[in-house]
Protein backbone atom coordinates (compact mmCIF):
# COMPACT_ATOMS: atom_id res chain seq x y z
CA UNK A 1 0.00 0.00 0.00
CA UNK A 2 1.52 3.16 -0.83
CA UNK A 3 -0.22 7.06 0.36
CA UNK A 4 -0.75 8.87 -2.20
CA UNK A 5 -2.49 12.55 -2.30
CA UNK A 6 -5.10 12.31 -5.02
CA UNK A 7 -6.09 16.15 -6.33
CA UNK A 8 -10.03 16.40 -8.29
CA UNK A 9 -10.59 19.54 -10.42
CA UNK A 10 -13.79 20.68 -12.27
CA UNK A 11 -16.16 17.66 -12.62
CA UNK A 12 -14.12 15.40 -11.31
CA UNK A 13 -13.91 17.68 -7.52
CA UNK A 14 -17.50 18.23 -7.91
CA UNK A 15 -18.17 14.28 -8.34
CA UNK A 16 -15.94 13.70 -5.37
CA UNK A 17 -16.77 16.13 -2.94
CA UNK A 18 -13.24 17.18 -2.07
CA UNK A 19 -10.45 18.82 -4.38
CA UNK A 20 -7.84 16.73 -2.37
CA UNK A 21 -7.59 13.39 0.01
CA UNK A 22 -5.21 11.23 1.15
CA UNK A 23 -5.67 7.65 0.29
CA UNK A 24 -4.20 4.18 1.09
CA UNK A 25 -3.55 2.70 -2.43
CA UNK A 26 -2.55 -0.52 -3.54
CA UNK A 27 -1.17 1.33 -7.44
CA UNK A 28 1.78 0.95 -9.29
CA UNK A 29 0.82 3.71 -12.32
CA UNK A 30 -0.88 6.65 -12.69
CA UNK A 31 -4.05 4.10 -14.24
CA UNK A 32 -4.22 3.09 -11.18
CA UNK A 33 -5.18 5.53 -9.33
CA UNK A 34 -7.47 7.13 -11.65
CA UNK A 35 -9.43 3.48 -11.54
CA UNK A 36 -9.23 2.73 -8.07
CA UNK A 37 -10.79 6.29 -7.82
CA UNK A 38 -13.58 5.85 -10.37
CA UNK A 39 -16.31 6.24 -7.26
CA UNK A 40 -14.12 9.13 -6.60
CA UNK A 41 -14.33 10.98 -9.03
CA UNK A 42 -16.98 9.60 -11.23
CA UNK A 43 -15.82 9.32 -14.58
CA UNK A 44 -16.82 7.50 -17.46
CA UNK A 45 -14.82 8.93 -20.11
CA UNK A 46 -12.91 7.45 -22.29
CA UNK A 47 -9.14 7.40 -20.62
CA UNK A 48 -8.09 9.50 -23.55
CA UNK A 49 -10.17 12.16 -23.03
CA UNK A 50 -8.62 12.93 -19.42
CA UNK A 51 -5.49 13.81 -18.19
CA UNK A 52 -3.03 13.45 -15.66
CA UNK A 53 -0.18 14.97 -13.97
CA UNK A 54 2.49 13.67 -11.12
CA UNK A 55 3.57 15.81 -8.35
CA UNK A 56 2.50 18.57 -10.32
CA UNK A 57 4.33 17.60 -13.63
CA UNK A 58 2.04 16.59 -16.49
CA UNK A 59 2.57 12.81 -17.04
CA UNK A 60 1.23 9.48 -18.95
CA UNK A 61 -0.94 6.97 -17.46
CA UNK A 62 1.56 4.56 -17.27
CA UNK A 63 4.00 6.59 -15.23
CA UNK A 64 5.38 5.02 -11.85
CA UNK A 65 3.60 6.02 -8.50
CA UNK A 66 5.40 5.81 -5.45
CA UNK A 67 4.55 6.06 -1.93
CA UNK A 68 3.92 10.16 -0.89
CA UNK A 69 3.28 11.13 -4.55
CA UNK A 70 0.49 13.47 -5.58
CA UNK A 71 -1.34 12.33 -8.80
CA UNK A 72 -3.59 15.40 -10.17
CA UNK A 73 -7.12 13.71 -12.13
CA UNK A 74 -8.11 16.39 -15.08
CA UNK A 75 -11.09 15.65 -16.46
CA UNK A 76 -11.12 16.61 -20.37
CA UNK A 77 -10.17 20.04 -20.73
CA UNK A 78 -11.37 23.09 -21.90
CA UNK A 79 -9.53 26.18 -22.94
CA UNK A 80 -10.52 28.67 -24.76
CA UNK B 1 4.31 35.53 -21.90
CA UNK B 2 1.72 33.28 -21.14
CA UNK B 3 -0.43 34.02 -17.95
CA UNK B 4 -3.87 33.40 -16.06
CA UNK B 5 -6.13 36.11 -15.02
CA UNK B 6 -8.97 36.52 -13.02
CA UNK B 7 -9.50 39.98 -13.82
CA UNK B 8 -10.64 41.03 -17.15
CA UNK B 9 -8.37 40.90 -19.67
CA UNK B 10 -7.22 44.48 -21.20
CA UNK B 11 -6.87 43.64 -24.45
CA UNK B 12 -5.54 47.54 -25.61
CA UNK B 13 -2.43 46.90 -22.94
CA UNK B 14 -2.09 43.52 -24.38
CA UNK B 15 -1.32 44.97 -27.70
CA UNK B 16 0.89 47.64 -26.36
CA UNK B 17 2.93 44.69 -24.86
CA UNK B 18 3.59 43.75 -28.48
CA UNK B 19 4.90 46.68 -30.39
CA UNK B 20 8.18 45.88 -32.58
CA UNK B 21 9.64 48.13 -34.67
CA UNK B 22 10.82 44.54 -36.83
CA UNK B 23 7.20 43.45 -36.77
CA UNK B 24 5.11 44.20 -40.02
CA UNK B 25 2.37 41.73 -39.06
CA UNK B 26 0.36 41.06 -36.23
CA UNK B 27 -2.27 38.84 -35.18
CA UNK B 28 -4.72 38.73 -32.57
CA UNK B 29 -7.08 35.92 -31.78
CA UNK B 30 -9.50 36.50 -28.82
CA UNK B 31 -12.18 33.84 -27.76
CA UNK B 32 -15.35 35.45 -26.62
CA UNK B 33 -18.22 34.31 -24.50
CA UNK B 34 -21.20 33.72 -26.92
CA UNK B 35 -24.81 33.28 -26.01
CA UNK B 36 -25.55 29.86 -27.53
CA UNK B 37 -23.83 26.55 -27.65
CA UNK B 38 -24.93 23.64 -29.15
CA UNK B 39 -28.18 24.69 -29.11
CA UNK B 40 -28.47 25.83 -25.41
CA UNK B 41 -29.01 29.49 -24.05
CA UNK B 42 -25.32 30.06 -22.64
CA UNK B 43 -25.92 33.18 -19.95
CA UNK B 44 -22.38 33.35 -18.53
CA UNK B 45 -19.28 31.59 -18.52
CA UNK B 46 -16.96 29.81 -15.76
CA UNK B 47 -13.34 29.05 -16.36
CA UNK B 48 -11.43 26.72 -13.72
CA UNK B 49 -7.23 26.26 -14.09
CA UNK B 50 -4.82 24.65 -12.71
CA UNK B 51 -2.60 27.14 -12.93
CA UNK B 52 0.90 26.13 -12.09
CA UNK B 53 0.52 23.27 -15.12
CA UNK B 54 -1.40 25.66 -17.22
CA UNK B 55 1.64 28.36 -17.24
CA UNK B 56 4.01 25.82 -17.59
CA UNK B 57 2.72 24.46 -20.48
CA UNK B 58 1.55 27.38 -21.88
CA UNK B 59 4.75 28.56 -22.10
CA UNK B 60 5.65 25.56 -23.67
CA UNK B 61 3.20 26.36 -26.33
CA UNK B 62 4.32 29.54 -26.90
CA UNK B 63 8.17 28.39 -27.24
CA UNK B 64 7.23 25.82 -29.63
CA UNK B 65 5.39 28.56 -32.01
CA UNK B 66 8.96 30.94 -32.03
CA UNK B 67 10.74 27.34 -32.81
CA UNK B 68 8.08 27.06 -35.91
CA UNK B 69 8.31 30.55 -36.68
CA UNK B 70 11.34 32.28 -35.90
CA UNK B 71 11.48 35.98 -34.54
CA UNK B 72 8.30 35.78 -33.19
CA UNK B 73 6.76 37.96 -30.39
CA UNK B 74 4.23 35.83 -29.27
CA UNK B 75 1.74 36.47 -25.74
CA UNK B 76 -1.51 34.41 -24.64
CA UNK B 77 -3.33 35.43 -21.35
CA UNK B 78 -6.48 33.34 -20.34
CA UNK B 79 -9.13 34.28 -18.00
CA UNK B 80 -10.34 32.44 -15.00
CA UNK B 81 -13.74 32.98 -12.86
CA UNK B 82 -16.90 33.96 -14.25
CA UNK B 83 -17.12 35.65 -17.45
CA UNK B 84 -20.81 37.21 -18.92
CA UNK B 85 -21.62 37.51 -22.21
CA UNK B 86 -19.38 38.81 -24.93
CA UNK B 87 -16.35 38.83 -22.30
CA UNK B 88 -12.88 38.12 -23.81
CA UNK B 89 -11.83 34.60 -22.55
CA UNK B 90 -8.63 34.08 -23.78
CA UNK B 91 -6.51 36.70 -25.86
CA UNK B 92 -3.34 35.36 -28.39
CA UNK B 93 -1.23 38.11 -30.10
CA UNK B 94 1.48 37.41 -32.02
CA UNK B 95 3.95 39.83 -33.81
CA UNK B 96 5.75 38.62 -37.08
CA UNK B 97 7.86 40.01 -39.83
CA UNK B 98 5.24 39.17 -42.27
CA UNK B 99 1.69 37.82 -42.06
CA UNK B 100 1.78 34.47 -43.07
CA UNK B 101 4.09 33.34 -39.93
CA UNK B 102 1.51 35.63 -37.45
CA UNK B 103 -1.65 33.93 -38.62
CA UNK B 104 0.23 30.68 -38.75
CA UNK B 105 1.68 30.64 -35.31
CA UNK B 106 -1.82 32.87 -33.86
CA UNK B 107 -3.28 29.47 -35.41
CA UNK B 108 -1.64 26.95 -33.85
CA UNK B 109 -1.04 28.69 -30.44
CA UNK B 110 -4.76 28.82 -29.74
CA UNK B 111 -5.33 25.32 -31.13
CA UNK B 112 -2.85 23.84 -28.78
CA UNK B 113 -3.90 26.31 -26.05
CA UNK B 114 -7.54 24.63 -26.15
CA UNK B 115 -6.64 21.24 -26.17
CA UNK B 116 -3.95 21.06 -23.90
CA UNK B 117 -4.09 23.29 -20.74
CA UNK B 118 -5.35 22.07 -17.53
CA UNK B 119 -8.40 24.84 -17.92
CA UNK B 120 -12.20 23.64 -17.59
CA UNK B 121 -14.84 25.53 -18.37
CA UNK B 122 -18.57 25.46 -17.21
CA UNK B 123 -21.63 26.76 -18.89
CA UNK B 124 -24.41 28.54 -16.47
CA UNK B 125 -28.03 28.39 -19.36
CA UNK B 126 -30.76 30.06 -18.73
CA UNK B 127 -32.94 28.62 -16.40
CA UNK B 128 -30.43 28.25 -14.15
CA UNK B 129 -28.63 24.98 -14.86
CA UNK B 130 -25.03 24.36 -15.51
CA UNK B 131 -22.53 22.08 -16.94
CA UNK B 132 -19.24 21.40 -17.61
CA UNK B 133 -18.39 21.36 -21.65
CA UNK B 134 -16.37 18.85 -22.77
CA UNK B 135 -14.27 19.92 -24.77
CA UNK B 136 -12.25 17.06 -25.85
CA UNK B 137 -14.84 16.23 -28.81
CA UNK B 138 -15.05 19.73 -30.12
CA UNK B 139 -11.54 20.28 -29.89
CA UNK B 140 -10.70 17.43 -32.04
CA UNK B 141 -13.38 18.65 -34.48
CA UNK B 142 -12.37 22.13 -34.03
CA UNK B 143 -9.08 21.46 -35.45
CA UNK B 144 -10.56 19.80 -39.07
CA UNK B 145 -13.62 21.74 -39.23
CA UNK B 146 -13.77 24.73 -36.76
CA UNK B 147 -16.11 23.31 -34.70
CA UNK B 148 -15.69 24.57 -31.24
CA UNK B 149 -15.08 28.50 -31.05
CA UNK C 1 -17.84 48.04 -43.32
CA UNK C 2 -14.68 49.58 -45.49
CA UNK C 3 -12.74 52.98 -44.63
CA UNK C 4 -10.15 54.67 -45.46
CA UNK C 5 -8.85 56.90 -42.73
CA UNK C 6 -6.12 60.10 -43.00
CA UNK C 7 -5.70 59.70 -38.69
CA UNK C 8 -4.29 57.27 -36.74
CA UNK C 9 -6.25 54.08 -36.58
CA UNK C 10 -8.00 53.34 -33.10
CA UNK C 11 -7.47 49.94 -32.65
CA UNK C 12 -9.62 49.79 -29.58
CA UNK C 13 -12.30 51.46 -30.89
CA UNK C 14 -12.36 49.04 -33.82
CA UNK C 15 -12.83 46.38 -31.69
CA UNK C 16 -15.23 47.72 -29.53
CA UNK C 17 -17.39 48.10 -32.85
CA UNK C 18 -17.32 44.44 -33.46
CA UNK C 19 -18.55 42.95 -30.33
CA UNK C 20 -21.18 40.49 -31.01
CA UNK C 21 -22.92 38.05 -28.59
CA UNK C 22 -22.89 35.57 -31.25
CA UNK C 23 -19.59 35.62 -31.75
CA UNK C 24 -17.52 33.33 -30.38
CA UNK C 25 -14.06 33.72 -32.07
CA UNK C 26 -12.36 36.85 -32.99
CA UNK C 27 -9.10 37.23 -35.47
CA UNK C 28 -7.81 40.80 -35.87
CA UNK C 29 -4.65 41.50 -38.33
CA UNK C 30 -2.83 44.86 -38.28
CA UNK C 31 0.07 45.87 -40.99
CA UNK C 32 2.57 47.52 -39.12
CA UNK C 33 5.32 49.72 -40.35
CA UNK C 34 8.66 48.17 -39.79
CA UNK C 35 11.76 49.28 -39.80
CA UNK C 36 13.13 47.25 -42.73
CA UNK C 37 12.29 46.52 -45.78
CA UNK C 38 14.18 44.14 -48.59
CA UNK C 39 17.29 45.13 -46.66
CA UNK C 40 16.83 48.90 -46.65
CA UNK C 41 16.15 50.84 -43.50
CA UNK C 42 12.46 52.57 -43.67
CA UNK C 43 12.16 55.29 -41.63
CA UNK C 44 8.50 56.15 -42.87
CA UNK C 45 5.65 55.47 -44.93
CA UNK C 46 3.57 57.12 -47.06
CA UNK C 47 0.29 55.62 -48.29
CA UNK C 48 -1.94 57.09 -51.08
CA UNK C 49 -5.23 55.61 -52.01
CA UNK C 50 -7.94 56.56 -54.66
CA UNK C 51 -10.93 56.58 -52.67
CA UNK C 52 -13.88 56.03 -54.11
CA UNK C 53 -12.81 53.25 -55.62
CA UNK C 54 -10.32 52.03 -52.48
CA UNK C 55 -13.91 51.72 -51.12
CA UNK C 56 -15.76 50.18 -53.29
CA UNK C 57 -13.49 47.67 -53.88
CA UNK C 58 -13.15 47.02 -50.35
CA UNK C 59 -16.69 46.55 -49.67
CA UNK C 60 -16.74 43.91 -52.25
CA UNK C 61 -13.36 41.96 -50.42
CA UNK C 62 -15.23 41.97 -47.34
CA UNK C 63 -19.12 41.32 -49.15
CA UNK C 64 -17.19 37.94 -50.71
CA UNK C 65 -15.65 36.87 -47.03
CA UNK C 66 -19.24 36.91 -45.48
CA UNK C 67 -20.48 35.07 -48.79
CA UNK C 68 -18.07 32.34 -48.56
CA UNK C 69 -17.98 32.42 -44.71
CA UNK C 70 -21.89 33.03 -43.20
CA UNK C 71 -22.65 34.95 -40.25
CA UNK C 72 -19.58 37.22 -39.90
CA UNK C 73 -19.18 40.40 -38.63
CA UNK C 74 -16.17 41.84 -40.61
CA UNK C 75 -14.00 45.65 -40.54
CA UNK C 76 -11.06 46.85 -42.52
CA UNK C 77 -9.59 50.19 -42.32
CA UNK C 78 -6.57 51.67 -44.23
CA UNK C 79 -4.42 54.07 -43.50
CA UNK C 80 -3.38 57.36 -45.83
CA UNK C 81 -0.91 60.27 -45.70
CA UNK C 82 2.91 59.30 -43.23
CA UNK C 83 3.01 56.90 -40.97
CA UNK C 84 6.15 56.49 -38.79
CA UNK C 85 7.89 53.40 -37.84
CA UNK C 86 5.35 51.26 -35.43
CA UNK C 87 1.93 52.63 -36.30
CA UNK C 88 -1.11 50.50 -38.09
CA UNK C 89 -1.34 51.05 -41.81
CA UNK C 90 -4.01 48.54 -42.09
CA UNK C 91 -6.75 46.96 -39.36
CA UNK C 92 -8.84 43.93 -40.48
CA UNK C 93 -10.99 42.52 -38.13
CA UNK C 94 -13.56 39.39 -38.08
CA UNK C 95 -16.01 37.99 -35.32
CA UNK C 96 -17.82 34.82 -36.22
CA UNK C 97 -19.28 32.10 -34.19
CA UNK C 98 -16.18 29.58 -34.10
CA UNK C 99 -12.32 30.81 -34.56
CA UNK C 100 -12.11 28.83 -38.08
CA UNK C 101 -14.13 31.23 -40.23
CA UNK C 102 -12.79 33.88 -38.35
CA UNK C 103 -9.37 33.44 -39.48
CA UNK C 104 -9.96 32.24 -42.47
CA UNK C 105 -12.15 34.98 -43.39
CA UNK C 106 -9.53 37.57 -41.84
CA UNK C 107 -7.01 36.19 -44.22
CA UNK C 108 -9.22 36.03 -47.22
CA UNK C 109 -9.40 39.67 -46.73
CA UNK C 110 -5.87 41.00 -46.07
CA UNK C 111 -4.84 38.98 -48.74
CA UNK C 112 -7.49 40.56 -50.67
CA UNK C 113 -6.77 44.00 -49.73
CA UNK C 114 -3.46 43.97 -50.19
CA UNK C 115 -3.30 43.26 -54.11
CA UNK C 116 -6.85 44.57 -55.59
CA UNK C 117 -7.24 48.00 -53.71
CA UNK C 118 -5.71 50.90 -55.51
CA UNK C 119 -2.89 51.98 -52.75
CA UNK C 120 0.22 52.62 -53.12
CA UNK C 121 2.90 52.72 -50.90
CA UNK C 122 6.32 54.76 -50.66
CA UNK C 123 9.11 53.85 -48.49
CA UNK C 124 11.36 56.92 -46.96
CA UNK C 125 14.82 55.35 -46.06
CA UNK C 126 17.29 56.53 -44.26
CA UNK C 127 19.21 59.23 -45.71
CA UNK C 128 16.57 60.65 -47.00
CA UNK C 129 15.85 58.77 -50.76
CA UNK C 130 12.32 56.86 -51.31
CA UNK C 131 10.70 54.72 -53.43
CA UNK C 132 7.05 53.36 -54.58
CA UNK C 133 7.19 49.96 -53.86
CA UNK C 134 5.95 47.41 -56.24
CA UNK C 135 4.02 45.21 -54.18
CA UNK C 136 2.68 43.17 -57.27
CA UNK C 137 5.75 40.73 -56.86
CA UNK C 138 5.52 40.91 -52.87
CA UNK C 139 1.93 40.42 -53.29
CA UNK C 140 1.81 37.74 -55.55
CA UNK C 141 5.08 35.93 -53.61
CA UNK C 142 3.15 36.69 -49.93
CA UNK C 143 0.08 34.49 -50.93
CA UNK C 144 1.82 31.54 -51.37
CA UNK C 145 5.22 32.02 -49.02
CA UNK C 146 4.41 34.63 -46.65
CA UNK C 147 6.65 37.49 -48.22
CA UNK C 148 5.25 41.46 -47.37
CA UNK C 149 3.64 41.92 -44.47
CA UNK D 1 -9.55 61.31 -81.97
CA UNK D 2 -11.37 61.41 -78.75
CA UNK D 3 -11.47 63.83 -75.86
CA UNK D 4 -9.87 61.76 -72.81
CA UNK D 5 -9.51 62.77 -69.37
CA UNK D 6 -6.22 61.06 -67.95
CA UNK D 7 -5.60 60.80 -64.68
CA UNK D 8 -2.02 59.36 -63.45
CA UNK D 9 -1.60 57.80 -59.33
CA UNK D 10 1.74 57.42 -57.58
CA UNK D 11 4.51 56.85 -59.07
CA UNK D 12 2.74 57.79 -62.84
CA UNK D 13 1.61 60.95 -61.45
CA UNK D 14 5.46 61.73 -60.22
CA UNK D 15 6.17 60.91 -63.76
CA UNK D 16 3.51 62.85 -65.67
CA UNK D 17 3.98 66.19 -63.42
CA UNK D 18 0.41 66.36 -63.09
CA UNK D 19 -2.71 64.40 -61.58
CA UNK D 20 -5.02 64.63 -64.30
CA UNK D 21 -5.21 66.53 -67.85
CA UNK D 22 -7.62 66.23 -71.06
CA UNK D 23 -5.90 65.05 -74.12
CA UNK D 24 -7.01 64.32 -78.00
CA UNK D 25 -6.22 60.72 -78.84
CA UNK D 26 -7.16 58.42 -81.48
CA UNK D 27 -7.88 55.58 -79.15
CA UNK D 28 -10.51 52.92 -79.44
CA UNK D 29 -9.77 50.55 -75.28
CA UNK D 30 -8.00 51.57 -72.45
CA UNK D 31 -4.84 49.62 -73.64
CA UNK D 32 -4.85 52.07 -75.93
CA UNK D 33 -4.63 54.56 -73.79
CA UNK D 34 -2.24 53.07 -71.76
CA UNK D 35 0.40 53.25 -74.48
CA UNK D 36 -0.34 56.93 -76.42
CA UNK D 37 0.49 58.27 -72.94
CA UNK D 38 3.66 56.24 -71.91
CA UNK D 39 5.89 59.15 -72.36
CA UNK D 40 3.89 60.74 -69.95
CA UNK D 41 3.72 58.08 -66.82
CA UNK D 42 6.50 56.20 -67.98
CA UNK D 43 5.60 53.02 -67.19
CA UNK D 44 7.64 50.19 -68.35
CA UNK D 45 5.69 48.05 -65.74
CA UNK D 46 4.29 44.48 -67.09
CA UNK D 47 0.52 45.81 -67.90
CA UNK D 48 -0.10 43.26 -65.96
CA UNK D 49 1.09 44.25 -63.00
CA UNK D 50 -1.00 47.71 -63.68
CA UNK D 51 -4.65 48.47 -63.38
CA UNK D 52 -7.12 50.92 -64.86
CA UNK D 53 -10.58 52.26 -64.56
CA UNK D 54 -12.65 53.65 -66.92
CA UNK D 55 -14.87 56.50 -65.31
CA UNK D 56 -14.68 55.38 -61.97
CA UNK D 57 -15.35 51.78 -62.52
CA UNK D 58 -12.21 49.21 -62.41
CA UNK D 59 -12.03 48.04 -66.33
CA UNK D 60 -10.10 45.85 -68.49
CA UNK D 61 -7.50 46.68 -70.45
CA UNK D 62 -9.70 45.75 -73.40
CA UNK D 63 -12.60 47.96 -72.34
CA UNK D 64 -13.96 50.48 -74.72
CA UNK D 65 -13.64 53.97 -74.38
CA UNK D 66 -15.53 57.03 -75.65
CA UNK D 67 -15.50 60.72 -75.97
CA UNK D 68 -15.59 62.37 -73.03
CA UNK D 69 -14.55 59.57 -71.07
CA UNK D 70 -12.39 59.68 -68.03
CA UNK D 71 -9.41 57.00 -67.62
CA UNK D 72 -7.45 56.29 -64.50
CA UNK D 73 -3.94 54.92 -64.72
CA UNK D 74 -2.77 52.73 -61.68
CA UNK D 75 0.45 51.81 -61.07
CA UNK D 76 1.43 48.17 -59.14
CA UNK D 77 -0.88 48.48 -55.91
CA UNK D 78 0.78 47.82 -52.73
CA UNK D 79 -2.42 48.34 -49.77
CA UNK D 80 -1.62 47.06 -46.37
Amino acid sequence: MKSITVRYFALFRENAGVSEESLQLDVETALDVFEQTRDRHGSNEPLGHCKVAVNDEMADWSTKVADGDSVLLFPPVAGG
Amino acid sequence: MFAISEDSIDTSECRRMMSDHAAGGFCVFEGWVRNVNEGRTVDRLEYEAYEPLAVKEGEKVLAEARQRFPHLKATCVHRTGLLDLGDCAVWVGVAAPHRDEAFRACRYIIDEIKIRLPIWKKEHYTGGDSDWVNCERCATVGRHTGAGN
